[in-house]
């Protein structure tokens, strides 16, 4: 078994931008589509990066990089999907529908960024590596037991599939045949761990094997071959072929977030080798090649990016706090329990009077 | 209404809830064909088939982890842990997922979801079988932890548990799985969670315990009795969240209190107990409050399990020191 | 990838005892001594289901069918490589050294069966279904760290390899590239649950191919394959090809264990059809086709068992409790707390006043 | 001898370990080129080697049961577990598998191994980063635990937990890593587990905190002081095994005793602390032992946790309820 020609990237536009597949199935529109989305949650990746530097944010998670990757994705699915992302796959989630100024809230610390639109089918972002695989294996199971053709995408990072539930995920789901797809998005470090010294094998899609499903590597950086990719199988597995493994192989341009720094473990040279042709550049050179948009066109959709982001700050920024903090006692079981009960008041109580936080 | 054991009862208990909603299911290990290694599930896999009794691989993190998903989905699970020494498998999807999906979203997703696990030695199971792991789960918000002592109420309780919004884990003491039969109705009915039961008033000293330890306190108080010793016997059944109010004012009354568990006695949940009632009825107190626990040792295999377990000799003994402070 | 051609299932002597390989490295006297083992340990098997039914042990789980897969493990190995067995793996100990009384006093309960003998590298038998599976890769780690050539062999169950720690061990291992051999026994059933529902592939030796290391499918009801295959592979891996999985076909012919009823989920059809040959008649059929041992021999045999086994059912009954029970408090720790000093005087003080166990 | 940072002092005591015994070895996510996320093993990789300093796959399972392979095998293997909360991932290899090796063997194999792992709130780290769990592993025989609040104690402790012979497990207090600097000798020392000290003397009331709360208990001794409150402040430093000896002697002397950590109230560590004074000083007790802790929620989101961790002003309320009683 050579895992590379089994398992092939697939790819549609290389990384100087030149057609080597074919894309006869995907509209000009919806190229502009995937580059107005690539432009805008890289804009909204570097100004939350700079707030976090401002201290107008916490902890961050940077994604540039992976747009394609996750986007592709999304665009694919249903509106009724369930999607199990983790803390990194905000632009997937951006680009189904939750509004921008979530991913802000979430690193301000604020509780309303774990409640997810009601009108989609998306659970929390996860901080758990891969705790959030089974679920898909789970939520998937339910659409099936229900009758209904709702699937369930996992989104996680080459360091997750090394976890256990991992593998009980895609075993489980295999054996139930359910219609769950895994999305291991390759960006080749766990932290500061390189994908080689997590695993000992070529590819993440070869894991396949061991359950009897689906496997698929795809260019992560190539928006059009990821769309592609997704588009077909959704509709396999919704169709009821079972669970499948897709590796989106791309790259974590930055920072694993904002509280680490790469240069300890990894040299711009390692960069440049590894990371295969930036998403947007990459799309860009195609759709300037093609003559599909103009100078003008990319002008303008950079200064969108930056209004639509703007305006994203400003809801975060203004989102209220109170009466949030009191609520954490809410929701801790559907009903508050008379201990809970007890300490709301207390807590509610000095929160009126002011509590000294002092440390000493 | 016919005489049952309590793995009858649960038997009946699951029986009814898949019946009455199609969204109820089980899936664990051996819980289909097999009927589960005590039986608990027996004949569900006969009246509701493959698709709602589910036999698993092994591998308890995706049984809850799965049923996380499941709950989340519109399904009502009841996942069975084989026993709970095996349930450290699955400790995250627990404490992290199921316990914490409320928390983490605003209650805009919850995870209504029963975990049952049997528990409790005495009956020469090998090890990591019979451990009482109660007091890691006590101190998880986000899921409750109920156990039965006799077969009402283990009916009743799962009843309760199964209709819960949000995740229980349910303890079933295998000592007594079949050790009693009593008059259980056939009919639908709940025993509320979080309330306690007073199985025997008394006036000079509360004797509280659970699961496998309530007949040890019941056969105590008896036998004080004789002495003239009269024990209140406190069953918790709900031991998250706790039933403070029974406790406390059964020791306000008699003043003197043992708490009596199998679990290894450093870290219990008997240090919980006593920590309420000393702080709420500090005044009445009399003596101090006595554990009689399993010692801090892990559960010994079975030549020696009886030497371990707390019995009616270790409690009575509390019971007189405490009397004789 | 078919895995049925890419895993081929090793064989030499066939389900009737013909042969069907090459047996030309392994002397007769070899043979003599397996099926002397086979037998023995068939003996002692039944022995011990008897003495529970007797009560005079406790829980029991029988390994009838599975000798050959584990005495052709042991027969391969040298004394200072380390087992790490779960509780059906009593023959590959036993067939390495341990004491035969030693599952007995396990049944009854007792803490010594535990103690592993000194002059061997075997931990205790494991009671978490793949508990012990981690442990062999640290152990085969700590082997090549201190430049040791011993290599490390996990024995589990097919149920095992549905655990997250088995999809860890296999990893890890492969990354560090130790010196570890995982061994799962397909007895075709963990309790109730038949392999197929546990996986949905045709073979668990693929699972190779998800972490990049050999993968070997041996018949595991004839010991001469299964010796072939462990005795060139450990060579290997001792000196350095890195950690390999072999699945061993076999079948568990008995109850899961004493307090398991399989006729509530298996049919005698579905014995004949899985269990694919005894490996004692089968080895028997051969050695007398091939005139290598003849009727006299096998009278002998049978003969010998029953001593051998009387004589380890003497010892283990024979075996002291006292002052075990005491000791409990003495292995928590390398040395006694105060806590458990205090409770070890209590302990011995209620055992010299005989203290009252009833349970009400 | 150098002031230092408790992270330095860790980082030192491993460096030391590792150059006195070639068996030591360091091993976890992110340990090896990053030195950490928090730098605890900053330079160790360069100095010992990959062989010695390994970064391993992001598996906690695998982290913990191959070390207790690797501590069986002969070596002596610090492990990290990035987060406290990532813990239960591994549960079972340390609960049933690491604790018990001994026990199982009857002490034929035992597993020295010291599994470092940071906690504690109030850094704004995002979701389950900032777990108490103590309780957890306090409750389980055969490990011990251990928590420094200081640079000097964090050494000495982290050396005598690699010279064990058992698994300990090492928690080490985020807030606490860079909060202040202290002399600490360059030699090696060790701090003998099982071992309290008294930080603060005091006549009227006892506090007893560990880890990230040992400042917090200080800070309000010195406050008590300005209101003529002398405040006994213990820092437990070794949980399990609990040092009964000093906490008991000094309620017998105050009468009084608050009880000061993060981890979620109901099942915490304050109730077992509670159960042991009351059972051996109830006669002096002149008011009930108080608890202040973390709230029954799991650990909130950044924008709350100041105003759910115990603080001063929550502890000295403590202390005059308790005072004024
Ligand atoms: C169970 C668990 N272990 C450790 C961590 C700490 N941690 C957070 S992200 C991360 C690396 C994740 O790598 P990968 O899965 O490749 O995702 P990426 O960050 O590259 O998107 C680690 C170790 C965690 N959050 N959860
Ligand atoms: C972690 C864990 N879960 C569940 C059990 C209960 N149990 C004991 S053996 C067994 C089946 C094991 O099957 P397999 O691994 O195939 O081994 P076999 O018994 O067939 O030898 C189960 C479910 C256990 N001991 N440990
Ligand atoms: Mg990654
Ligand atoms: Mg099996």
């Amino acid at each position: 078994m050579n895992p590379e020609t089994e398992f092939p990237l697939r790819r549609v536009i290389d990384e100087e931008g030149q057609l080597v597949g074919d894309r006869s199935d995907v509209s000009d529109d919806q190229l502009k589509q995937f580059y107005t989305w690539l432009v805008t949650l890289r804009t909204l990746d570097q100004k939350a990066w700079n707030m976090q530097r401002q201290g107008r944010i916490g902890t961050y998670a940077p994604w540039s990089g992976q747009e394609a990757a996750q986007i592709g994705v999304a665009a694919a699915l249903r509106s009724d999907d369930w999607i199990c992302p983790s803390y990194r796959d905000w632009p997937a989630l951006i680009y189904a529908g939750v509004p921008m100024y979530y991913v802000l809230l979430h690193s301000m610390g604020h509780p309303a960024a774990g409640y997810m639109p009601e009108d989609m089918s998306v659970l929390p972002v996860q901080i758990v590596v891969g705790g959030q695989i089974l679920h898909a294996t789970g939520l998937a199971w339910a659409s099936k037991l229900q009758g209904q053709d709702r699937i369930a995408v996992a989104l996680f990072g080459d360091g997750a599939s090394s976890q256990g539930d991992f593998h009980e995920a895609l075993n489980l789901a295999s054996v139930m045949k359910v219609p769950a797809i895994f999305v291991v998005q390759n960006n080749q470090w766990a932290i500061s761990v390189p994908v080689y010294r997590q695993m000992n094998t070529p590819t993440i899609a070869q894991r396949a094997l061991a359950y009897n499903i689906e496997g698929i590597r795809v260019d992560g950086n190539d928006v059009i071959a990821v769309y592609q990719t997704f588009r077909d199988l959704q509709k396999r597995v919704r169709e009821g072929s079972g669970p499948a493994l897709v590796e989106t192989v791309t790259y974590r341009l930055g920072a694993h977030t904002t509280a680490d720094d790469p240069t300890r473990y990894r040299t711009p040279e390692d960069d440049a080798r590894q990371s295969h042709g930036d998403p947007i550049t990459r799309l860009r050179h195609y759709l300037e090649t093609e003559h599909i948009m103009e100078n003008s066109d990319f002008e303008r959709i950079d200064h969108e990016a930056q209004v639509t982001v703007d305006d994203a700050v400003k809801k975060a920024e203004a989102y209220p706090l109170e009466p949030a903090a009191t609520t954490i006692f809410d929701h801790v079981y559907g009903t508050l329990t008379p201990p809970l009960k007890r300490q709301r008041d207390q807590f509610s109580q000095r929160l009126i009077e002011g509590g000294d936080s002092s440390r000493g | 209404m016919a005489k049952m054991t309590m793995i009858q009862a649960l038997n009946q208990a699951m029986g009814l809830a898949m019946a009455e909603n199609p969204k109820v299911m089980v899936l664990g290990e051996d819980v289909g064909r097999d009927g589960g290694v005590f039986r608990a599930t027996e004949g569900l896999y006969e009246r509701f088939g493959a698709e709602r009794v589910v036999d698993t691989p092994l591998a308890e993190s995706s049984i809850i982890g799965s049923a996380v998903g499941l709950a989340i989905g519109g399904m009502r699970p009841i996942a069975e842990i084989q026993f709970l020494g095996f349930i450290y498998e699955t400790m995250d999807q627990i404490e992290t997922q199921a316990s914490r999906m409320r928390f983490r979203s605003q209650s805009r997703y919850h995870v209504p979801l029963v975990i049952r696990s049997p528990y409790g030695g005495g009956v020469r199971t090998p090890e990591i079988h019979s451990d009482s792991l109660e007091a890691l789960f006590v101190h998880t918000p986000g899921i409750k932890v109920v156990t039965p002592s006799t077969p009402y109420d283990a009916k009743g309780l799962l009843l309760a548990a199964i209709q819960d919004p949000d995740p229980v884990l349910f303890m079933e003491p295998i000592p007594l799985y079949r050790a009693m039969r009593e008059e259980v109705p056939d009919n639908w009915y709940e025993i509320p969670l979080g309330k306690a039961q007073i199985r025997n008033p008394g006036e000079d000293i509360t004797i509280i315990a659970w699961g496998p330890m309530v007949p040890v306190a019941e056969a105590c108080a008896k036998q004080a009795t004789r002495e003239q010793i009269s024990a209140e016997v406190i069953d918790l059944r709900t031991l998250s969240p706790l039933d403070e109010e029974t406790v406390i004012t059964s020791v306000e009354k008699t003043g003197r209190a043992v708490i009596v568990h199998e679990a290894v006695g450093t870290g219990g949940l008997g240090g919980e107990v006593t920590a309420i009632i000393q702080e709420h009825a500090f005044l009445s107190l009399q003596a101090p409050i006595l554990r009689v626990t399993g010692y801090d040792t892990p559960y010994p295999v079975s030549s020696v399990e009886d030497l371990w377990r707390p019995d009616v000799a270790r409690v009575l003994e509390a019971v007189h020191r405490s009397i004789h402070y």
